[in-house]
């Protein structure tokens, strides 16, 4: 039963991207595809032939591959509702940060193999945002480590969700407030979402992550897009941990989680449909901001 | 009488050669002479003769010390010269800078007063008298000061005239020295006292401060001017540059040598007399000043020989600091004075093959040595680190051992300036002698002449012997070196401080600093060797 | 021991050998023969040591110089920096054969192996040594060597340059440490490590100034040898002039002597103080981020690998000083762990810079330049240099399932637990650790992901990127060796961690730990890394294998990469290493000082446009040359002197009679 | 007795001046001969127990050396040499003399503050002012004027001083010594000659200003 959370993530993962098209859609007063479009499009994907540049070497092909075998070992190390991961250890949560790392790495190998100068500027802006978001996200799992478990070495995602509790929001509320805040800045990052990057276009030249995969198709982008939304999924999971109290009682931890996770969908979605994007220069700024939220949480940690 | 050979045979076959008429025969003669002298030399090693009646000239180890140094460079520049003068054309020829005629020396007046200059180096070495001392340096000047004459052209007449000038004043003042000397000698109730170094040595209490000093300071000046510490050094680019590279060679490896030793016996006296600290300071100044000056100068080289002449003036003044900081400090300078005369007399003849072949001193108009002259440029690039202190030749041992003196002594500022000054003059040599070395040789060069054995042997044999020092420094050399280190330490209440050292630290430093025969040797004279802080601290 | 001696022995003889057979053919094959035997036969006592974890006896011999004796030691930390170096020696020695095969003819290979040899035996002894002047003159003649190889090629100017600062460098570097080692020397009185110790247990150690003052020399001089920013000038000059093994060599381990000297520093001074981690992490961090933004802006390729090694170094002190901190925040674990992240990604560092080195080698080796805008293309041309380079890089960036990562995590959980435990002033440091091993990691595989893109994919930039073939076996082995290496230390990471444990606690006896069992948390965590890599490969393989069978009698496509429709693409197209890199290099442009010269398009039909942008050394530029430049001026003020008035300089001789005279006359008496 | 001593003394001294006040080469040689004749009376003078037959070779040997060699050897160079006279010294003949009397105070207070050691007798206390004074003057001959002989005529002035001082006060210098330093002071003024020769044949002048190729 260890293996809910990571079947849970494997199932549900696509139907959050649903859930953001379908609240997106009301914002514009549209009636919005179906929730269940994104499974339809993998589907569909998966049936069809595929094309290659003559450009692309091997690294064109193992590049989907390998991200997606990255994501989907860091879906083992995320704890949901109260459920231990199917694999958690002290530390783990470098490890995820890492895995995901290693996916995006060898989507941007992949990208440059086209020779394309889209795929390459598209490279070029992921790696840098990325490497902006990396700090933040660490800084917050360290807070989180520290107000929650205390003592890294035994500290793992599962421990640090099973910690949160209502005691812990009264006693270090603010904290975990800004850590979710910054959390979920670099959630929007990573899963290039608005007002970092814009998921619905991808050919104007201020695309990021979906210019990298222009050239992909079939089965290929089948796992590209599989993998995206695993992500996102992942990083809505962290944070719901991270935000969400848990009781104890594992079938309300559970529910509750879940929840968490369409709130946060739609949360996405709101945001996407209020906000415009960042230009591109504003984003560093908007990155080195959640950074900056973490070590504030921490600092606000030292002083009490 | 082995003595009497020392300073007879170079003098006698210096007269024979002015008259002698075949060009072979006074190489022949010079080399021959060189053989005895060096042979002579090194059996002194083993069996120290009597001294002369009279103790005139005796062996003693300072003076072996640096004898064995004159005589070894000797022997290097002679066989280099047979290489050399075959390339000199006796017929008058072109000046390399200012394009007149000009004729060189007769080669009979350049071996006779080389030979010459030896056999004056040999009495300053062995000489036990102040007055012989002084005269035999003296001699040194006038024998030397053909020698960098021998290219009879407008420069090298300047440097000679200057060469003469500056050195004879300056003796002339090391002359007052010694009269300073033996009133201050006179004071000495014991009417037998007069200048022999044993005798001052023996009665060393009794001698007059005052005038001791004031003798100090003559010498100084007067001997300071011989050895080229700045700001006496004023001739010794000039002259360097100049004279021919093996008179270069021998100048700067063993004539600074000797006007060393004569500051180095006044410091012995001093010391003797329990005036160390007066003169020890002064050593420091003259020695840091020197070094500076060399450093200045090094930066802004155009002409490699002068660079190397200025060199020459840093390392006496590494001398100066090593025997002014006392205690493992003289043994580091002793050591030192080896391992840069061996240094710079390799440097200078291979200046002389590249000089040869490239026909200009000018540091710019000299490339790719190494593939011209592949073992001349190993040489330079050999010579440039061991110049420079670099591990392992013998030469990083010595400066170290310097370096550890100042520490020891907690004289930081002086370490500092020490270190600094190093590192400057590094850069500056490191920035001429790579440039020089390194690089795509021109097509064609003045001289077509390749590396040969007479050319690159003698300096070959000294690198080794210096890289040599680096790994193992032979037996009675080290011995010999404890025991000058010992004679210049304050004799005074040495023996109420033996009871108050930390067992631990004689240990060590004396297992480390002086070897173990000394220390028995000491043991037995029932006064413990302190460690070299201490003895400064004290 | 013996085999040791031998191998140092087997190294220096085949060397001589080697200079003496000079230009002939059989030069190159001795000197590598010898090189990589001698090397390996150095390795097997050292791994014997790591496993046993037992110290053999050690060999010492007199030596009749002053202070100095011949005494070697091979503990366990010796041990542990002796395999990175005798491995990658003797495996850059293979690559070097056929590298070296090129020069034959017109360059006497002789004389680069000689040197190669030397270099080998002097690392060895450098980090064997037990006596201070030993260490010293096995140091200098590492420099010097290493500077030999350097300007092999020095009829180019530029490699003569790179060689002189280098030399220079390296010597003034030095000066710190006879200056540490004397002071050492004289408080404890002796150069011998062994008499120290005796000193350190009988007396009540350094004062702490005095502890401070050495533990600050040691930093200078070691940190000029590991190449801290901004000590670290003359690595981006020297590591590129190198023919790629010694490159490979130099960057790949010899700079760790440096850290070796730091981490030995710490045992001999026996005390550290907190400050002290603050310091290292400093250090860690300036040069971490530092080395890896000018890495970014650079065109070369091996520039670009230089100045990466400056951040490895960089996050090697970072481990160092959590560490540190540890040991002061009464945290062992964290301190453990520190210090085993630092040890352990100075072999990791060693195999991954190594295996880059080598595949730039082969790259310049084919097509002529390290340029990265002159290649393009290449893995088509030379797929296994490609392959293993991309391993390289993966792991460089400090990602799973490489090995780089392992030692990076291991400073993370350290410093995760101090950043836990300790107090504000410490914490505030480890998180400072923590946020910048974060950026450092992002911004490595910007680095790299630029590095091996712009090179081996798209489309050959140049004729000589179009013409280039694969390199011989002789110089694909080596890569793949240390490719598989890259993997084995991932795959084995428990194992070689726990191995760190007793060679820290053995020379810092506060890193020990009074509960194991917390330690224990990370090597289950190690091992589970482990487990979670296999999964990642094997999950690869899967999903490759399901595409395979999905893909299975479908039409599969091939044409020209899309480019919004544009029919005629051509190579020059492509998006440049400067495009690639100019978002960070814009954020960072006030550290980078980048030099731009534009000039733009100009009219309806332009004719040419050109943009040439370089990115000097800051810390030269702005620190060093006006430094040397000041100096420079200074003495010069006093080059008067010499003005060749006879006369005058008789004045000089009279003054100082004079002055002399007056003072003593006056003053004195 | 002392008073001849003193008396040889004040003519060493004012011989000095008269040096200084010189500008024309053929005189100057004049006058060092006159000083070196003097001074060769000097050892028959300094010890109260009568003269020796050591001290009288001394003096025999001074006198032959110092007030005809030197002069002699001199002479041959100056003819050689075109030069008449100081062509521009660096202090002007006129200035000099003053200087010189600044030098002769400064060497009487050097000289008050040395007080001789117990034991050592001197024939007139007159002896170290003198000497010191001679001493400076040479330097300063050598250092303000620039043709190559007077230089030569300096360093001969320096030695007389130091002879003064040698032979008033150091009574154990031993004969062979002694003549050791006259052989050496003899051979350098001989070298000096031939040296000054060269120069006036190459450069045709012996002014040492312009010798200054060599600098950095």
């Amino acid at each position: 039963m260890r293996f809910l959370p990571l079947i849970l993530a494997l199932i549900l993962s696509p139907l959050m991207r649903g859930i953001i098209n379908r609240t997106k859609a009301r914002f514009a007063g549209r009636q919005g595809p179906p929730l269940l479009q994104p499974y339809y499009d993998l589907w569909k994907l998966l049936q069809k032939g595929a094309v290659y540049s003559t450009t692309t070497t091997w690294i064109f092909r193992a590049g989907p591959i390998i991200s997606l075998a990255a994501t989907l070992v860091a879906a083992m190390l995320m704890p949901l509702g109260g459920w231990p991961a199917a694999m958690s250890f002290s530390g783990d949560l470098i490890v995820f940060a890492y895995l995901l790392g290693l996916g995006r790495f060898l989507t941007v190998v992949a990208a440059l193999d086209t020779g394309s100068a889209f795929e390459g500027m598209g490279a070029s802006r992921e790696v840098f945002y990325s490497a902006l978001a990396e700090p933040a996200l660490l800084l917050g799992l360290a807070a989180i480590a520290k107000i929650s478990v205390g003592g890294s070495i035994l500290s793992s995602l599962s421990q640090m969700h099973s910690q949160i509790s209502l005691h812990l929001w009264a006693e270090s509320g603010v904290v975990l407030v800004f850590v979710a805040l910054a959390l979920f800045i670099v959630f929007l990052t990573e899963n290039s979402r608005i007002p970092v990057d814009d998921p619905t276009t991808h050919l104007e030249l201020t695309m990021i992550h979906e210019v990298m995969v222009l050239d992909h198709s079939g089965p290929d982008f089948a796992f590209i897009l599989y993998g995206a939304s695993l992500k996102l999924w992942l990083l809505g999971a962290l944070i719901v941990g991270l935000v969400v109290p848990s009781s104890g009682i594992w079938v309300v931890d559970l529910l509750a989680d879940l929840v968490g996770m369409i709130a946060i969908s739609v949360i996405t979605g709101a945001v996407e449909s209020m906000m415009a994007r960042l230009r591109l220069v504003r984003v560093p700024q908007l990155l080195v901001g959640a950074g900056a939220l973490a070590v504030l949480a921490l600092v606000l940690e030292y002083k009490n | 009488m082995t003595i009497a050979a020392l300073i007879l045979i170079p003098a006698a076959s210096g007269l024979l050669s002015f008259w002698l008429p075949s060009q072979l025969g006074r190489r022949a003669l010079l080399v021959a002479a060189a053989v005895m002298h060096l042979g002579l030399t090194l059996s002194l090693w083993s069996a120290r003769p009597e001294p002369t009646p009279g103790s005139w000239l005796a062996v003693d180890t300072p003076g072996l010390l640096f004898l064995t140094i004159a005589s070894t460079l000797f022997m290097a520049s002679a066989i280099y010269c047979t290489g050399y003068l075959s390339h000199e054309d006796v017929a008058t020829h072109i000046d390399r800078e200012e394009r007149f005629l000009f004729s060189n020396e007769p080669e009979s007046v350049f071996i006779g007063c080389l030979l010459l200059f030896l056999a004056s180096m040999t009495l300053v070495t062995l000489s036990q008298h102040f007055g012989l001392l002084w005269v035999g340096v003296e001699a040194t000047t006038l024998a030397s000061a053909p020698l960098i004459y021998f290219h009879r052209n407008h420069r090298s007449l300047e440097a000679t005239w200057k060469y003469l000038l500056i050195c004879s004043v300056g003796i002339a003042l090391a002359l007052m020295g010694n009269f300073v000397l033996a009133v201050s000698a006179s004071a000495a109730q014991a009417h037998d006292v007069n200048l022999h170094v044993t005798n001052l040595l023996a009665n060393a209490s009794k001698l007059d401060g005052v005038w001791l000093k004031a003798a100090f300071l003559f010498f100084l000046v007067g001997y300071g001017t011989k050895m080229g510490l700045a700001p006496m050094h004023t001739w010794l680019p000039d002259a360097h540059s100049e004279a021919p590279s093996p008179v270069s060679a021998l100048l700067s490896g063993a004539l600074l040598n000797c006007a060393f030793l004569g500051i180095f016996r006044v410091h012995q006296l001093c010391t003797a007399a329990g005036e160390g600290e007066f003169s020890r300071s002064l050593l420091v100044v003259f020695g840091l000043m020197s070094m500076s000056v060399a450093a200045v100068f090094i930066l802004r080289a155009r002409d490699f020989k002068r660079m190397l002449a200025y060199s020459s003036v840093e390392h006496m003044g590494i001398l100066a600091i090593g025997v002014g900081l006392g205690g493992a400090g003289v043994l580091g300078a002793i050591f030192h004075a080896f391992n840069h005369s061996f240094t710079k007399a390799a440097l200078f003849l291979a200046a002389g093959n590249i000089l040869l072949v490239y026909d200009t001193k000018s540091i710019n108009d000299v490339r790719g040595v190494q593939r011209r002259l592949p073992i001349t440029g190993a040489l330079w690039l050999a010579g440039f680190l061991a110049i420079t202190g670099t591990p392992p030749f013998g030469t990083f041992l010595s400066e170290f051992t310097v370096l550890r003196a100042a520490l020891d002594a907690d004289r930081a500022v002086v370490a500092t300036l020490y270190l600094v000054l190093l590192a400057i003059i590094f850069i500056g040599m490191a920035n001429v002698m790579l440039k020089m070395s390194q690089g795509t040789a021109p097509e064609s060069t003045p001289n077509s002449s390749k590396d040969k054995l007479v050319s690159v042997g003698p300096s070959l044999v000294l690198a080794s012997l210096v890289f040599m020092f680096g790994f193992y420094i032979p037996k009675p050399l080290r011995n010999a070196f404890d025991e000058v280190t010992l004679s210049v330490r304050e004799k005074k209440d040495s023996l109420e401080e033996s009871a108050t050292i930390v067992p631990l630290r004689v240990e060590n430093e004396t297992l480390t600093a002086i070897s173990t025969e000394v220390q028995s040797a000491l043991h037995e004279h029932g006064t413990e060797p302190k460690t070299d802080a201490e003895e400064i601290r004290e | 021991m013996d085999l040791l001696l031998d191998g140092l022995i087997v190294l220096v003889g085949g060397g001589v050998v080697a200079l003496l057979l000079s230009r002939t053919p059989l030069a190159n094959l001795v000197g590598a023969i010898s090189a990589a035997i001698g090397s390996a036969i150095v390795l097997v006592p050292a791994v014997h040591v790591v496993l046993q974890g037992v110290t053999p006896a050690e060999f010492s011999a007199a030596w009749n110089v002053p202070y100095g004796s011949f005494t070697l030691l091979l503990d366990p930390l010796s041990a542990w920096f002796v395999i990175p170096i005798a491995g990658l020696s003797s495996i850059a020695a293979v690559y070097g054969f056929s590298y070296m095969a090129h020069f034959a003819g017109h360059k006497s290979l002789g004389t680069p192996w000689f040197f190669y040899n030397l270099l080998v035996a002097s690392m060895v002894v450098v980090v064997t040594a037990r006596n201070g002047v030993l260490f010293l003159v096995a140091w200098e003649c590492m420099a010097l060597t290493s500077y030999f190889l350097v300007v092999f090629e020095d009829e180019k100017d530029s490699v003569r340059e790179a060689g002189r600062v280098y030399l220079i460098a390296s010597h003034l570097g030095t000066a710190f440490l006879l200056v540490f080692f004397v002071l050492l020397g004289r408080e404890a009185g002796s150069l011998e490590f062994s008499r120290i110790a005796d000193w350190l247990d009988s007396s009540d150690g350094f004062s702490p100034g005095m502890s401070s003052l050495l533990f600050l020399l040691a930093l200078i001089g070691f940190g000029t040898k590991a190449g801290f920013m901004p000590l670290h000038v003359w690595l981006p000059e020297a590591h590129p002039a190198a023919p790629s093994h010694v490159s490979a060599v130099m960057s790949g381990v010899m700079i760790k002597t440096g850290i070796y000297g730091i981490v030995r520093t710490l045992t001999v001074l026996g005390t550290s103080q907190e400050w002290w981690g603050w310091l290292l992490i400093g250090v860690g961090v300036t040069s971490g981020i530092g080395g890896i933004v000018f890495s970014l802006a650079q065109h070369d390729l091996k520039r670009l690998l230089a100045y990466c090694s400056v951040e490895n170094v960089g996050i090697i002190a970072l481990g160092l000083g959590v560490g540190v901190l540890g040991i002061h925040g009464d945290a062992p674990a964290a301190a453990m762990l520190g210090f085993s992240g630092a040890l352990l990604h100075v072999l990791n560092h060693a195999v991954f810079k190594g295996l880059l080195f080598l595949g730039a080698g082969a790259v310049i080796h084919e097509t002529g330049t390290g340029t990265l805008d002159a290649q393009g293309g290449l893995l088509k041309r030379m797929p296994w240099t490609g392959a293993t380079f991309l391993v390289g890089a993966v792991a460089i960036s400090g990602l799973p399932p490489l090995n780089g990562f392992i030692s990076e995590f291991l400073m993370y959980l350290g410093a995760f637990e101090e950043d836990s435990l300790l107090t504000t002033s410490g914490a505030v440091t480890a998180l400072a650790a923590i946020g910048s091993l974060a950026l450092i990691g992002g911004l490595a595989a910007a680095c790299f992901t630029k590095a091996f893109g712009i090179v081996f994919l798209g489309e050959p930039r140049t004729d000589a990127s179009r013409d280039a073939h694969a390199p011989g076996w002789g110089m694909r082995i080596p890569m793949v060796l240390l490719a598989g290496c890259c993997f084995g230390i991932a795959l084995q990471a428990r194992p070689i961690a726990q191995r760190l444990t007793p060679i820290i606690s053995a020379f810092l006896p506060e890193a020990t730990l009074k509960e194991p069992k917390v330690l224990d948390a990370a090597f289950v965590s190690l091992h589970s890394i482990s487990v979670a890599c296999v999964m990642v490969i094997v999950l690869g393989i899967a999903l490759a294998v399901a595409r395979k069978a999905l893909l299975h009698r479908r039409e599969i496509g091939s044409s020209t990469t899309w480019g919004c429709g544009y029919a005629a693409p051509t190579a020059r197209m492509q998006y440049t290493s400067s495009s690639f890199a100019q978002p960070v290099t814009q954020f960072f442009a006030p550290v980078l000082r980048t030099i731009r010269r534009f000039s733009p398009p100009q009219g309806p039909f332009p004719k040419s446009a050109n943009l040439h942008s370089e990115t000097p050394d800051i810390s030269m530029k702005f620190l060093f040359r006006p430094m040397y430049r000041l100096v420079d001026r200074l003495l010069s003020m006093l080059g008067w002197i010499q003005h060749g008035q006879v006369h005058l300089y008789v004045l000089y001789l009279a003054a100082t009679m004079v002055v002399l005279l007056v003072w003593y006359l006056g003053v004195a008496v | 007795m002392g008073s001849l001593a003193d008396t040889i003394l004040i003519i060493v001294v004012l011989l000095n001046l008269a040096l200084l006040g010189t500008g024309r080469l053929r005189p100057s040689i004049r006058l060092v001969a006159a000083q070196g004749m003097i001074l060769g009376l000097l050892p028959l003078l300094v010890s109260e127990h009568g003269a020796g037959l050591r001290l009288a070779l001394l003096a025999v040997a001074t006198v032959a050396l110092k007030g005809v060699a030197f002069p002699k050897l001199l002479y041959r160079s100056l003819r050689s040499s075109n030069a008449k006279h100081e062509i521009d010294p660096v202090v002007g003949v006129t200035a000099s003399v003053p200087l010189g009397l600044l030098l002769l105070a400064g060497s009487f207070w050097m000289a008050s503050r040395f007080q001789l050691p117990a034991g050592v007798e001197v024939a007139s206390n007159l002896v170290l002012p003198v000497a010191l004074a001679t001493i400076l003057c040479g330097l300063f001959l050598i250092i303000t004027r620039l043709q190559a002989l007077n230089q030569v005529l300096g360093y001969l002035v320096l030695e007389n001083g130091i002879f003064v001082f040698g032979v008033a006060l150091a009574h154990e210098e031993p004969f062979l010594v002694e003549t050791g330093v006259l052989l050496d002071v003899f051979v350098g003024v001989f070298v000096m000659g031939i040296a000054i020769f060269h120069i006036s044949r190459t450069f045709d002048h012996i002014d040492v200003k312009q010798l200054s190729r060599l600098k950095d």
